[in-house]
């Protein structure tokens, strides 16, 4: 089979592009491994300041633009396995099926995957990625259990805290991960405690009054460590801010999770406790899946931690393999709405690869880079504040690259 | 039902799921092979040479101490098949189906 | 030679490592040096192969049998590196190589070795598995297999342990010759290290080490893939390969289909110790790129699944692919280079590095300390290439 | 349809976001008849079903289930219509499927091959 435009992935990124590339009669392929198409939008639901994001929404409205292109074309259920440089373009295989895709230019956005929070017992089946929670009970209605604990401060928690809190099911707060052996790369405690300022925002309004008193480390430490043992009201559950996950228990699946006291440097003290949870949700943070692009060849940002592995990427996101584009978070974790941006962006990158004119559509290019920065601007969540310096060093490596010819 | 204590031994708590690695497995192998890079440190550990090739316990094993701290010690390699794929299919790739 | 010499590896990959084993197990000073990490050039891109079973009767037989008794031997002495010894089989894919089969194995059991033809019932007795067309194969009790990575860890942990100096990550800039003879080396950063005696135990990169100094190496990087599988179900214990490779020491064609001829690709099965297993593998000269290509993994997907039927639902989650370092009749070079005193090479061992590396280790002591040679190292000469001329050297 | 492993989570205007026209099917895990909604994935269905150990670490044996619930880290690994290692917080239910637990290999024989024959 042969197409056009290949993208790799159907959320938020890939599905915007797929939109612009079709009305500019592109014969494009989008391929995703989820049997759904929308991504991680499908299983989004937060009150931003516009009011409430309902990612499915957002999801259902890009699929119903993209069917009135009949040159775009859709296929599920389907993992790249191979992506091989081939006469001028690509040639992609797949996990599911034999054949393959030829294509002249490859949209890259597969987007992130969580980062893992180990804890002694954590292979226990109960324990998920507090984004496994969110897909099962957001995007197919399955309860996840009975009675949950969320672990770690990472921006889904409180999301996925308030979803499930709507939904009946009995959680025993929002906790500290374990911050030390194999969980020391999370940071300190601080650092866990100064990523509730991101999204205090999000919290009741009492929270956000308390934004100007949590903005000095001075002040945020002495309430977090200060907070009763019981927690704090919030989302219809508990911040638990000077309470850290220690173990999980059970046998055959989780039964329970031992909790113990956390100090102000993020010692901990006291007995540890138990408390009866049938599933436990751990909240680690985002990272990119840079893999395939990596794998093109693509010149790349690495990190020691591999937290903020990217492709050096050009302004409509081209990557320094020849026809590899990339968008979403796949270049930076940002959301949804800076991921469709980048999206659009990237389509530029394509259409002019595959015209071999880099200078037309420089109107869109325009009006989508502001989309983008209004994007930035009003992302309701940060997630992690590495990004925009990494950002900047990436601009200033794409200026200095080393050019052909 | 009365709860023993849990153990507090961060050495048995498994860091790679998939070849069931544990964080004392990587601080011996540390201590023996003295590795330079994370990649050492894989071919004495098989950290990352499961079906999930790393994809999850890549940050936990970065937090170990290797002595290069260059690039080329924790750079990203990936090889296909970048997901698994059955031998059926991958011996068939190319063909009409 | 003092009697506590101190020599410089160059070549921290198995070969290198062997050797700073054995020579700091009879008492010299070792310095390892590598440009990567240890074992991090062709050691970490292969298998486990130990075998007697594709060698030819007489010197090169001996040289691997050898090696395997030193290896049983390290297995005892060195921690754990998934040491086993299954033996191994060779499988016929026609009539013609069974006939060849037979001839291998008579000649084999003729030096005394422990090798057995197996007819149809026989080999898909032993091997229960293989496609139903397969006519028959053949048997070498001796084989023994490894993880090649942790071995080659073992043997560099186990020279640092008797105070050799471990130096990843330093390329050589140049050997030192003074007054004819090697001194030292002087590495990329400017450091001059002092040596008795200099061995260059770099495989593929060994070549552009000594070219400076006028030595011509033969040896070229001979690309090979491997496949790994899921953990799963495994199709046998010992490693499998094919008799066709062997076809040509018989001077006959081997019969493949095209794909497998262009690819240099045959059967190799290998289990590991981390219920999953290795396939291989492919013969090709196509420079120095190490990039995994699709064609020759399918080739060998497609291989495997001519004498395995059943491996077609087995899953594959990776390939690799490493440079073997070629020499043109085969066998490796370890020899001291004439006209140079204290300058020895230890490479070329194409294929059978896992495997000759602790014997290549022993001789490499042997010879730079003086002692008496664990096998006769005439064949392995490195002017063996120079009287069949093309060598400048002068 | 109603089941105790599902819920309803309604959108602020009212509206449920999840269990929307779903036609239930029914698929055998182990043999056993199990109910799962049409297109979801198998480990979707099983959890509601309240099945949570969808196989065992090769290497310890414990039990593994759902992890990550987007393909990234293969630990719902399983034996789908005698297909291996498919992932079943992918694979979308259809009638009739055959999903099985992966066995657990078993220990490599350590057979000296000197007295193999």
């Amino acid at each position: 089979m042969r197409t056009e435009a290949l993208i790799i992935g159907a959320g938020p990124a890939g599905l915007s592009a797929a939109i612009e590339l079709g009305q500019r009669g592109i014969e494009t392929l989008v391929v995703d491994e989820y049997p759904v198409p929308g991504g991680r939008l499908l299983g989004q639901m937060y009150q931003s300041q516009s009011g409430w994001w309902i990612g499915r929404r957002v999801a259902e409205d890009l699929l119903e633009r993209l069917g009135r292109f009949p040159n775009v074309h859709l296929m599920l259920e389907t993992s790249v396995s191979g992506l091989a440089h081939a006469g001028g373009g690509w040639t992609a295989t797949f996990s599911q099926r034999a054949g393959t895709v030829d294509a002249q230019a490859v949209l890259i956005a597969t987007g992130a995957t969580e980062v893992p929070i180990p804890l002694p017992n954590w292979t226990l089946p109960g324990v998920m990625t507090v984004g496994a929670a969110q897909t099962m009970a957001n995007v197919h209605g399955v309860r996840p259990g009975e009675r949950g604990i969320i672990i770690g401060f990472g921006a889904l928690a409180f999301a996925v805290a308030d979803e499930l809190t709507r939904a009946g099911v009995d959680l025993a707060g929002i906790v500290l991960p374990p911050l030390q052996g194999p969980s020391q790369w999370l940071g300190t405690v601080q650092d866990q405690w100064r990523r509730l300022r991101d999204v205090v925002h999000l919290g009741p309004r009492w929270a956000r009054a308390a934004t100007p008193l949590v903005a000095s480390d001075f002040w945020l430490e002495r309430v977090m460590a200060g907070a009763p043992q019981k927690g704090i009201p919030a989302l219809g559950t508990v911040l638990r801010p000077n309470v850290a996950a220690i173990a999980m228990a059970g046998e055959e699946a989780v039964s329970g999770v031992w909790l113990q006291r956390v100090d102000r440097r993020g010692t901990l003290v006291g007995e540890p406790w138990h408390e009866a949870v049938d599933f436990a949700c751990l909240s680690g943070g985002l990272r990119p899946v840079p893999d395939l692009a990596a794998a093109t060849g693509a010149a790349m940002k690495s990190s020691r931690s591999g937290l903020h592995d990217v492709p050096i990427f050009g302004p409509v996101g081209e990557t320094t393999a020849p026809g590899i584009f990339a968008a979403g978070n796949v270049l930076g974790i940002e959301g949804a709405p800076v991921a469709m941006a980048q999206g659009q962006l990237a389509s530029i990158g394509v259409l002019r690869h595959l015209s071999g004119n880099p200078t037309e559509w420089a109107a869109e290019q325009a009006a989508f880079s502001r989309a983008l920065e209004v994007a930035r601007e009003r992302a309701p969540l940060v997630f992690d504040r590495a990004w925009s310096q990494i950002h900047e060093e990436i601009r200033q490596a794409w200026t200095n690259r080393p050019k052909e010819g | 039902m009365a709860k023993d204590a849990p153990s507090h031994e961060d050495d048995a708590v498994i860091v790679c799921r998939c070849e069931a690695l544990t964080w004392g497995d990587v601080k011996q192998a540390m201590e023996a092979f003295q590795p330079t890079s994370l990649r050492q440190l894989k071919s004495v550990t098989r950290w990352g040479m499961g079906i999930c090739q790393g994809r999850v316990c890549r940050p936990m094993m970065a937090a170990t101490t290797v002595e290069d701290q260059t690039e080329a010690a924790f750079r990203l390699v990936v090889r296909p098949p970048f997901k698994p794929v059955a031998m059926n299919i991958l011996g068939h790739e190319g063909e009409k189906v | 030679m003092k009697s506590s010499p101190h020599v410089i590896v160059v070549g921290a990959g198995v070969i290198g490592a062997a050797s700073a084993h054995y020579l700091t197990q009879a008492g010299a000073r070792v310095t390892l040096i590598d440009q990567g990490d240890i074992g991090s050039g062709t050691s970490s891109r292969c298998d486990g192969n130990v075998l007697a079973i594709d060698k030819d009767p007489g010197f090169d037989s001996q040289m691997a049998t050898v090696s395997q008794q030193l290896l049983h031997e390290l297995a005892q002495e060195l921690p754990y590196f998934e040491y086993r010894r299954p033996g191994s089989y060779l499988v016929c894919d026609n009539a013609d190589e069974v006939e060849m089969a037979r001839e291998w194995v008579r000649q084999q059991q003729a030096e005394g070795l422990p090798f057995a033809y197996l007819d149809y019932e026989a080999i898909h007795r032993h091997l229960p598995h293989l496609a139903e067309d397969v006519p028959g194969g053949l048997y070498c009790g001796s084989d023994s297999t490894l993880n090649p990575l942790l071995y080659t860890q073992r043997l560099a942990q186990s020279a640092r342990d008797r105070s050799a100096d471990l130096r990843p990550h330093q390329p050589v800039g140049d050997i030192g010759i003074e007054g004819g003879a090697a001194k030292g080396v002087r590495l990329a950063s400017g450091e001059w290290v002092p040596g008795d005696a200099v061995v260059v135990a770099a495989g593929i990169w060994t070549p552009a080490l000594l070219e400076p100094l006028g030595i011509r190496v033969p040896i070229r990087p001979r690309k090979g893939h491997l496949l790994v599988s899921g953990k799963g179900p495994l199709f046998g214990d010992a490693k499998v390969m094919e008799f066709g490779y062997l076809m040509s020491k018989f001077g006959r064609e081997r019969v493949a289909p095209p794909d497998a001829m262009q690819y240099g690709v045959a059967l190799v099965y290998e289990p590991t110790a981390s219920h999953n297993f290795l396939l291989g593998s492919s013969r090709e000269f196509v420079g120095w790129d190490t990039s995994s290509n699709p064609k020759v993994v399918q080739s060998i997907a497609r291989r495997a699944m001519r004498f395995y039927p059943g491996m077609k639902d087995a899953t594959i989650i990776r390939s690799y692919a490493g440079l073997r370092p070629w020499t043109p009749d085969h066998f490796p070079i370890v020899s001291e280079v004439d006209g140079v005193p204290g300058l020895w090479i230890a490479a070329g061992h194409e294929g059978d590095g896992i495997g000759l590396a602790a014997v290549t280790g022993r001789l490499i002591a042997d010879l730079v300390l003086g002692g008496s040679p664990c096998i006769d190292p005439g064949p392995l000469r490195w002017n063996r290439f120079t009287e069949e001329g093309g060598m400048d050297h002068g | 349809m109603s089941s105790e492993g599902r819920l309803e989570i309604p959108t602020p205007d009212g509206e449920s976001q999840s269990n929307r026209k779903k036609t239930f099917v029914t698929f055998y895990f182990e043999g056993e008849a199990v109910s799962g909604a049409l297109g979801e994935p198998v480990a979707m269905s099983l959890w509601a079903a309240g099945h949570r150990t969808l196989g065992w670490n090769e290497e310890t044996g414990r039990p593994r289930s759902l992890f990550c619930g987007i393909g990234h880290c293969f630990e719902c690994r399983m034996e789908i219509d005698g297909k291996r290692d498919q992932r079943s917080c992918l694979y979308p239910v259809r009638e009739g499927l055959d999903v099985r637990r992966q066995s657990k290999p078993g220990a490599l024989a350590i057979v000296d091959g000197m007295t193999r024959l």
